[in-house]
């Protein structure tokens, strides 16, 4: 079987190896995030839930995920 | 029932609000403190804030706010809090709508960390960047008339002067700013940050403030609900009082009995 | 309704009221509009004066104030206003009781007609002969903590210092001797006089003061049932802050939002 | 019919020519008040309701007549 | 040379006062910073006490302070403090007087031993027992215009009326009744206590008081002797405002510079 | 005689002054008497403006003012009021400079006709062209501490935020924000405008105001020269207190003369 | 020799024992005060230094000693 | 004798016809202004007095003359 490749990017600052072709829900998975709490901004995009659901991330993508919290 | 006294509503961009008390959410002790002290205060508008979420797997213990909020019975209100400038407050204001906030933003941009104070120059930026992506923009500032007739010039729904710094509980510190604010207002003038006491949020509906926004002296009571009840009695004091003109006041008394040759 | 905080009940001479608003009932231009704002208010206490009646014939307007004003649901406190001495406020004490109103009353002794300031030497005079003869004694002073001091020596009830000079509207103005009043106080503290806007019940409230009386700011209003109830709110709101510990002030900001690292 | 004797008494510092023997009550309706509505002090005291409806007019009595009216 | 702002002289009881500030001798760390202090201070009147002398042995250290002040540049005015009633202060009067200062008397009463607030009481009694003798009796009472009136009535030379508590740094807080003694005074008011900082004694003399008295804010100072100038020097400048009649407050700016049409 | 307080001196720009009192031109009736009054103000640095020069031959009275001002005793330094936004705020800096006065400018762009408050964005231009060039700026501020340290970083040489509008006497009303740009500050922050009453200057002084400007209630005084030296002696006076550190103020009184046990 | 007799007096709130016929200042001087640097009120009267200086000890005298110290 | 050209300049927002050729203090004296009471920007560019005194006035110039004033 062949081993899938491994892409490079950051999030909130620090730097993941994931596999190449991996979705966006299963990178936030990967690192016990659900999309569903999350609010995540894309190459400096922000992104709604549903295209966020659709995003494959690539090679050198910069994401930052956020949440809604308390605030005033 | 809190609502018994009839005041005129609010109205910011064009949407009727029946409470002129604004809360944010911060400093809650619970999750359920923070809904019942928000349903108590009777607030139709409820600050939000967006934060960086933790990638190394611990629990947000608030994670789950809007869990707590109806979004049918508030307005939520995204803030900008913790933008270092104009174009992260943008980010930021943009990933709340994303995420399916209503494209309004309470833009607060103040690098300062120890008196969290305004930086003017990137409100004005990003206010401006806002206003012509559709937001509906309510911009944190210090209590300075120019800066609050430019951001009304640009298309800001409000402004919302402090009245002393955030968390502080000092009341109104600038008075005599934000009364030439309010003279010169075209937009609902929401004073925001420092308010401590009753006293302070009436203070600032009698001088005709449209709305006050209160946070800490809420979250950080021994009881947050009573308090939030109070705070929203106070804010309607205020505004009758301001409604129905003020008192006059005089420099010598008025007597309230009669005083002429009461006996021989 | 408007009583929906829970708030300790005030206790003067062993006697528990609900509200800690008290209303006097001068100024107000018809019988009708005070008893309703009266009612608006939710006062427990409500203060009426004495006056030589006319023996010309003509009708006082407001000669069947009793007529107005349910004494089940109220205490009616007569005043000594007129009085021009300890002599003359005695004489007025005892005839009020003597009208059959409750042997209460709130001891009054204003000679100068400019300021209507009390004039302690005689309060303290006729406090002395009132306690004696048996009645609850509230006397109007100046707010100057000794004079405070001699009158819960004698025996009076409460103290009634002022906030400014009657009907003045000028909010409390010698705030740093209530201060002192409150600190050494034995009894409860009404304060009386000059409290025109609801920011300043609310004020004297979260001072720590038991109670407040208003008469001119509700009575001459456009629309005294209205602001009879913004008072009303005013005071419950200040009370609830006082009973929960006053929130604690701070030079700089305390962050509501989280503000570290938002974005990169 | 025998006229009656005249004594001279003082109200709210006005000098009054009454009928000797007239009661208080009478004296008040005399001059267009009520003893209801009115609180009297004779001689320095106060009288109460049921006292003033008792008392007779003396030569040289001092009334002070008063109403309870609006007052701070 | 401080002196060189040409103002009118002060006036009690006839005699004739270069300088509107009064100094204490109280809290000084040695004999000589006192008397270059008082000097420096350009005073004409000057304060002391009287105290029980010790019998067991030991020396007082400042029991010679009148080794320290010349009598013939100062007017050595003896205070009454320590006396807890009429009778005590009547007695101390005497003594100063019997001992050669000249009968003259800042009387004061003050048995609270936190606040040190005059009694009015006790202080009428002494006043009325002390200018039937023939002192000169410059009174220290609570910031009560009706108070003031009554010494004023029984012949009083002054009023002094504290700012706020002795020794307390706090400048004037009973602003409103100050003004209200001001407006009715027949004799000259000296502010007295409180006075910590030279904008305070320059507010006191704007406000129109004949005098202020410092004592602490000197006396404890890094350099009292600077510190002494600095006073008399606001005292100075206060008094020049109020002699010419204070400035008009407006609401609104007044251009100082010419603003139309700089350039096109 | 009147600089006989020793306190350290101004540094602005390496220029070392010896008063604190800045002074403006405006507004005196006469050219005589303005000379006179800055003399006895004893200022080292006095304000001028630039404006229009009409071109229909009548005479402007106060065209030939630098006769009455001794460049070599004084740094005089233009003004830019009248300029409504940036580029002509540069542009009068630079006629100014142009006339051969020193390449020094008082910042001041405030287009609102009412209050005449300073234009942040439009002042922060113009300082970084001016700075930029060379000029030695002094930018006239809103209580905005996040403006006062933009303006820092661009190099303005001190910063001059004001008390309270031009002209309006209203003293400091902005206290609290302006202890932050005090505390916060890197170069010296010079009180301007609304200081009307010498308390108010001594006041600023105490706060630790390293210099204030008065005009108008120099200049429009029943007697100028002599209102100028009280301004003078006040700045004085508040600048020893501020450098020997502040009183402590306490709640509680702290006696001045002995109390225990006077007599039995 | 005669012993002489002592009185008992009351000065500042203390007894002494003195003996009979001492002057007030040489009382003072027993307890090392100075006529020049006291006043003394002697049964509630104010003594001036003269008479002072000429005052006999009596017994049963109530003396008070004070001086002139700092004060505000 | 030839009549000398006008050239039209705009001095503090009016329109002048002028000589050609005449200098500053030329215009200025001509307007009952002396050079050495006035600045002088010349489109756009402000003068020193030297420069002011060498200037040529051009067509088309545009002048803003200002006095030092009072001012606070």
């Amino acid at each position: 079987m062949e081993q899938s490749k491994l892409v490079q990017i950051v999030a909130n600052g620090k730097t993941f190896n994931v596999r190449e072709g991996i979705s966006l829900p299963q990178f936030l998975e990967s690192i016990n995030l659900s999309i569903k709490n999350v609010v995540v901004e894309r190459n400096r995009i922000a992104l709604s839930p549903m295209d966020a659901k659709n995003t494959l991330i690539e090679d050198g993508d910069s994401l930052e995920i956020v949440r809604i919290v308390a605030g005033g | 029932m809190i609502n018994s006294l009839p005041v005129e509503p609010l109205i910011i961009a064009d949407r009727k609000f029946n409470s002129r008390l604004l809360v944010g959410t911060g400093k809650f002790s619970s999750g359920e403190i923070m809904r019942d002290s928000i349903e108590a205060s009777g607030a139709s508008i409820v600050t939000v804030a967006l934060k960086r979420a933790s990638l190394s797997g611990e629990k947000d213990p608030f994670a789950d706010i809007l869990e707590y909020l109806d979004a049918k019975k508030f307005l939520i209100l995204p803030n900008t809090a913790g933008a270092m400038n104009a174009e992260e407050a943008v980010r930021i204001a943009r990933l709340a709508a994303a995420a399916g906030l209503p494209q309004w933003v309470k833009l607060e941009i103040h690098p300062d960390p120890n008196y969290l104070l305004p930086d003017p120059v990137e409100t004005l930026a990003a206010a401006e960047i806002l206003v012509k992506e559709g937001f509906v923009v309510l911009p944190y500032i210090n209590a300075d008339p120019v800066i609050a007739a430019r951001l009304q010039d640009i298309g800001c729904a409000t402004v919302m002067p402090l009245g002393s710094p955030i968390g502080s509980n000092r009341g109104i510190e600038s008075r005599a700013q934000i009364e030439i604010i309010l003279e010169q207002a075209r937009v609902p003038v929401v004073i925001d940050a420092g308010l401590g006491a009753p006293s302070h949020t009436a203070s600032a509906m009698e001088m005709g403030a449209d709305a006050v926004l209160v946070n800490t002296a809420i979250a950080i009571a021994e009881d947050p609900v009573s308090m939030a009840k109070a705070f929203a009695l106070s804010v309607q004091a205020g505004r009758v009082y301001y409604e129905m003109g003020a008192s006059r006041v005089t420099k010598m008394a008025d007597a309230t009995s009669p005083l002429t040759s009461f006996l021989d």
